[in-house]
């Protein structure tokens, strides 16, 4: 009997393994692998030329005690990811009103997504114009509104530019965020709703008490996208200002680059990445504790 | 089990780099020719590197181009993984960085077997790439920064010449300013700024480039009427914040008196600005005929396969026949001494207000500034230019901002 | 009850729909007529506008050429996705020790940043000898994790009963997998697609690095030319981002029922 | 899924609609790629200016070059055929010094044949 059982069992595992395996195969290669390289060399100093020399944690010494644009970069990079709740918000209040009954809310969901297709490069050279002291859209609006006389210089400005930044980066990812929240919105079953009317229970109430809950699992899904979003907006951010004016605007992963490619110093841009993988780890398992403690939907 | 596999992995690709063998099969006879944005030349370029394979039978060039900002990016992965390119167009400084990471090879050899071949280039701009005494680049296209004035906005204030001195910019920049007219405009990348100061004899290092010298009451004056200047709009905020779009978009809409920038800025402003000609904008020197250069040079990565075949190739590119081509249909000057006289020459004939303006490329060139020989050009860069922009911007008083600018500087030279 | 106005619903989403499409409206006027976008004041109608940038870009680089390159390379990458991601998506619905880890595995790995880890890519690529081709430029994006928990989720949704019932009448694994499965979660397949489609088409940095050659390179990569330095390309720009925008944006409307569907049974039924 | 259904579908319909435009335009393209561009020189008057110069300007980034000149016939008309270009400017001048404004000449695709409406030569000095 055993052998039988066990012969399934390990037919049943043998199967996962291989079912597994290419998924696993790629991130090990283009995920773990490059990890394991940048964790390596941020205990070495090593240049493409030059062999490398084991120099244990000077790289995170230089960084903590003497690299005062690092902790710029860290700043600027949590308040980017701390601002992804006002975004999801914002989609949670687009999505609650295109959930509703509302004639043509197909159309206004495809408008509001269109900007998601969009090339980030595309986005950073737009927004760029858009917030442009001379000729840019927002400056005409306001100055023919007679709203401000002198032109606003957003993206020159050292408090108007990670503001303004992050504001094209809520545009492009609006429309994500509200398709996976509209979604959660669509899968909460009617008669919750029903019983709860029936019952009187006013509409905020209805909203703190089944839609919030219900909907959990695909904010924990928004956070993580969030966080992940502050380094695919690298793009953005390099383009629109390349970090500028000063250190103003600029995250982690454009300093990255900086240090990486532009001052050709891998062994120090390794150890950043390893700090920068260490913060995202902490904040994905915080946002994790936030939504339920088991990941919301994705590790049942 | 994560920490095992971690450890693993990591040891696991150590091997794998150890014996990564280039995976491209190096046919014999061949050599990568990388150029930084020179897409737009597609045909021509195509149509030289077809003359240079023709008249040497088995050899074969392939072409590869960049933009600006990605050369670094795609350089280093080339590096790191043993195929570097065997010619390389690079601008400026980052050429010094690669000869001081040891990427590129020394040409001095080459330059005492040939002795000719040197005498081909402007001594002034080959010096550009001498690193330690060795000659690493050869120049490829050659500009340096002038003064753009306009003629109109001067009249209207009363001027006809262009000042003389620090503080004639200053008066005339305060004069011109007005509505939406500024006085002063200058592009800041790679240390194109560096003449405001140097006229001012404030040098950023001293002679063996191991001491800032920068932090000195002069300098500290200097940067404070700078940044009054910037606050009354004397001179153009853009100067500060812009790149290249920007500022030259400005100077192009024509209410800018004066425009700080090398040769290459004229061709794309002449596109824009259809007020510009002959009377309307006039091209000199800086006062005290300082000038940072910025310059592409050519140069051979030490790791390349065919080095003998390379310094063959920059000879065919840099000399007089294909470097004529060249700066005719991109209207540069090459920093080779006849293909410049004949360009010259040429534009004087056909377009006066260009050979006013690349004239001055070619005058004064041992007033260089801003060229510092260093092997972390970029590193100190960064660690100058935001403090020197606080200060401009007002977000900073002159003195702090030089303090904690000595202070960065001090240490990336210490780590040098 | 009275139902709730839709008025200031409507008033509400003008706005919204106003602000997400201003800068749509500038880049499809900037790519007709072309002018300086500097200049002030900035023109609300297009003034003379034609189509003759788009007749440019299609010269100015090797469009068709590009395209290909492009379409292959995301046809590479949604197979290898569909076909990666529903297999690891079924195997974490099985039960098997070491379970918790493999999520947390791809949980962790969605955190390394790409940008960062570029060097070590492309050695491995050049060690594996796929440079400067298709398969290699695929490589990195053959899978995505937030489309595999997509998958397990509307895998997960599947009733007990009918997966029970179809192994009592003896079908293999894959076949239940390509039988039952797969019809059942043709949303999360749509929503992979459309997903997969839009990271692979407008990947810039990873391509820009592993491709050599010119007849090689993506879409993306014929950005470069509308960037120059010399000469003033603002209208090409804008017609080719339009250009490179159209592919991505069809494919969402004619798929966006499923695209929809596909994330409810994914992100909530779990 | 029956044929009918599948012929409807819009992830057949779509596809089929876009090939048919590609095929329909590269069979006119094919049929109108000879590269002729042609057209007259008059006067202010109207009336027909034989033999004079016809230059046709070739875009080289920031300015127009000179790539190929031809001369009106009798009729005032001119005639450049196996021009593979689709963007350019045409201008006419005359022996006594007479000159047409700087003619933009846009096309659909690369040697497009062109029919293009008369250059008035006038005195302006261009």
């Amino acid at each position: 009997m055993t052998s039988w059982y066990q012969r399934k069992r390990t037919r049943e595992l043998a199967l996962v393994a291989c079912f597994l395996a290419p998924a696993l195969t790629i991130f090990f290669l283009y995920r773990l692998l490059p990890l394991g390289w940048n964790v390596l060399l941020s205990f070495q100093s090593w240049s493409p030329l030059k062999a490398a020399a084991w120099i244990g944690v000077d790289h995170y010494e230089e960084m903590l005690l003497d690299d005062d644009v690092f902790w710029d970069a860290l700043t600027n990079t949590l308040i980017f990811i701390g601002c992804s709740p006002i975004a999801i918000a914002l989609a949670l209040a687009i999505a609650l009103l295109v959930n509703s009954d509302l004639r043509g809310a197909a159309i206004y969901r495809t408008i509001v997504f269109l900007s998601y297709p969009l090339m980030t490069v595309a986005v950073g050279i737009i927004w760029r114009w858009l917030y442009d002291e001379r000729g840019g859209f927002f400056n005409y609006v306001l100055r023919s509104s007679g709203v401000i006389d002198q032109p606003v210089k957003f993206l020159q400005s050292f408090d108007w530019a990670l503001p303004c930044v992050i504001a094209a980066d809520f545009w492009q990812v609006l429309g994500f965020y509200m398709i996976i929240l509209l979604t959660g919105l669509q899968s909460i079953p009617q008669h919750l709703y029903e019983a709860a009317r029936v019952d009187g229970v006013p509409a905020s109430a209805r909203f703190w008490r089944i839609t919030l809950p219900l909907l959990r699992p695909s904010i924990f899904l928004c956070i993580v996208v969030g966080i992940l979003n502050s380094f695919t907006s690298f793009d953005l951010v390099y383009v629109m200002t390349n970090g500028g004016p000063g250190h103003a605007t600029e995250l982690l992963i454009t300093y990255i680059y900086k240090v990486g490619f532009g001052q050709s110093r891998f062994d120090y841009a390794a150890a950043l990445t390893v700090v920068q993988f260490l913060l995202l780890v902490v904040l994905t398992m915080l946002a994790n504790r936030l939504a339920g403690g088991n990941a919301g939907s994705l590790e049942r | 089990m994560q920490r095992r596999q971690l450890l693993r992995s990591a040891a696991a690709f150590s091997a794998a780099t150890v014996l990564s063998a280039p995976a491209i099969a190096q046919t014999p006879k061949k050599i990568s020719f990388l150029t930084w944005n020179l897409v737009h030349l597609e045909a021509q370029i195509k149509g030289w590197i077809g003359g240079f394979t023709a008249s040497r039978p088995g050899v074969e060039v392939e072409w590869i181009d960049k933009k600006g900002p990605e050369v670094p990016v795609y350089y280093a992965t080339q590096l790191a993984a043993g195929t570097p390119p065997d010619v390389i167009d690079i601008q400026g400084a980052l050429g010094l960085e690669y000869a001081a990471q040891g990427a590129l090879a020394d040409l001095t050899p080459r330059f005492a077997a040939d002795a000719a071949i040197k005498g081909r280039y402007d001594q002034d701009y080959l010096a550009n790439w001498v690193f330690e005494g060795k000659n690493y680049m050869v120049p490829y296209y050659v500009s340096k920064t002038l003064l753009f004035w306009n003629k109109t906005r001067f009249k209207e204030a009363g001027l006809d010449k262009p000042p003389a001195n620090f503080d004639e910019i200053l008066a005339a920049a305060d004069k011109i300013k007005g509505g939406d007219k500024t006085g002063m405009l200058t592009l800041n990348f790679d240390w194109l700024y560096w003449p405001l100061m140097m006229m001012n004899g404030v040098d950023l290092l001293s002679k063996d480039l191991k001491t800032p010298t920068f932090k000195t009451a002069k300098a500290e004056e200097v940067l404070t009427r700078l940044a009054a200047a910037t606050k009354s709009g004397a001179i153009n905020p853009i100067s500060w914040t812009g790149r290249w779009v920007e500022p030259n978009e400005a100077f192009a809409t024509g209410n800018v008196g004066m425009l700080q920038a090398h040769a290459p800025a004229f061709f794309w402003i002449k596109g824009k600005g259809p007020w510009i000609n002959g009377d309307t904008l006039g091209a000199a020197q800086m006062p005290g005929n300082w000038a940072t250069p910025n310059s592409h040079g050519l140069g051979i990565s030490k790791g390349s396969k065919q080095p003998d075949l390379a310094w063959d190739f920059v000879k065919y590119l840099t000399d007089s026949d294909v470097a004529m081509q060249f700066s005719r249909v991109a209207s540069v000057l090459t920093g080779n001494k006849t293909v410049d006289k004949a360009i010259l020459a040429k534009f004087e004939k056909d377009d006066p207000l260009a050979f006013q303006v690349l004239k001055t490329q070619v005058e004064h060139t041992d007033k260089m500034c801003g060229n510092w020989r260093l092997g972390n050009d970029s590193r100190v860069k960064d660690a100058f230019w935001p403090e020197f922009q606080s200060a401009m911007l007002g977000r900073k008083d002159a003195k702090t901002a030089l303090a904690d600018a000595e202070r960065r500087v001090a240490r990336e030279l210490k780590r040098a | 009850m009275r139902r709730a106005p839709s008025w200031p619903r409507h008033a509400i989403m003008l706005v919204v729909s106003f602000l997400m499409l201003v800068p749509f409206y500038w880049v499809v006027k900037t790519s007709l007529t072309g002018e300086n976008i500097y200049a002030y004041p900035p023109h609300i109608v297009p003034v003379d506008p034609h189509l003759f940038h788009y007749v440019d870009v299609w010269y100015l680089i090797p469009f068709p050429r590009y395209l290909l390159n492009s379409v292959i390379v995301t046809a590479m990458a949604i197979c290898g996705n569909l076909l990666f991601n529903t297999a690891a998506g079924y195997a974490l619905t099985k039960q098997f020790p070491g379970r918790r880890w493999v999520v947390l595995l791809f949980l962790s790995c969605m955190l390394i940043p790409f940008q960062a880890t570029i060097i070590p890519a492309y050695l491995i690529t050049s060690w594996l000898g796929v440079l400067n081709s298709y398969l290699g430029t695929a490589l990195p994006l053959l899978s995505t994790i937030i489309c595999i928990f997509i998958f397990k989720a509307s895998f997960e949704a599947v009733p007990r009963s009918l997966i029970d019932a179809a192994r009592v009448d003896g079908l293999s694994e894959w076949r239940i997998i390509v039988r039952i499965m797969l019809p059942l979660s043709k949303s999360a397949i749509a929503t992979n697609v459309i997903l997969t489609f839009i990271w692979s088409w407008n990947a810039f940095l990873w391509p820009l690095i592993v491709i050599r050659t010119s007849e090689m390179q993506t879409l993306p990569l014929g950005l470069a030319r509308f960037l120059s330095v010399m000469e003033d390309t603002t209208g090409a720009l804008f017609a080719f981002v339009v250009m490179v925008l159209v592919p991505g944006l069809t494919i969402f409307l004619m798929a966006q029922k499923e695209f929809i569907r596909g994330l409810t049974t994914g992100a909530t039924k779990g | 899924m029956n044929w009918r259904r599948f012929l409807m579908h819009r992830f057949f319909v779509v596809p089929a609609a876009v090939a048919v435009l590609v095929a329909g335009w590269n069979i006119y393209i094919a049929f109108n790629d000879g590269g002729i561009i042609e057209g007259e020189v008059r006067d202010r008057a109207g009336a027909p200016v034989p033999g004079a110069t016809v230059i046709f300007f070739e875009r080289n980034f920031v300015y127009y070059q000179e790539k190929q000149r031809t001369v009106t016939d009798a009729h005032g008309a001119y005639r450049f055929d196996g021009m593979q270009v689709h963007v350019g400017q045409l201008e006419a001048r005359t022996a006594d010094g007479r000159q047409s404004e700087r003619r933009q000449l846009r096309l659909w695709f690369r040697a497009q044949n062109a029919e293009v409406t008369p250059l008035i030569v006038d005195a302006r000095r261009g």
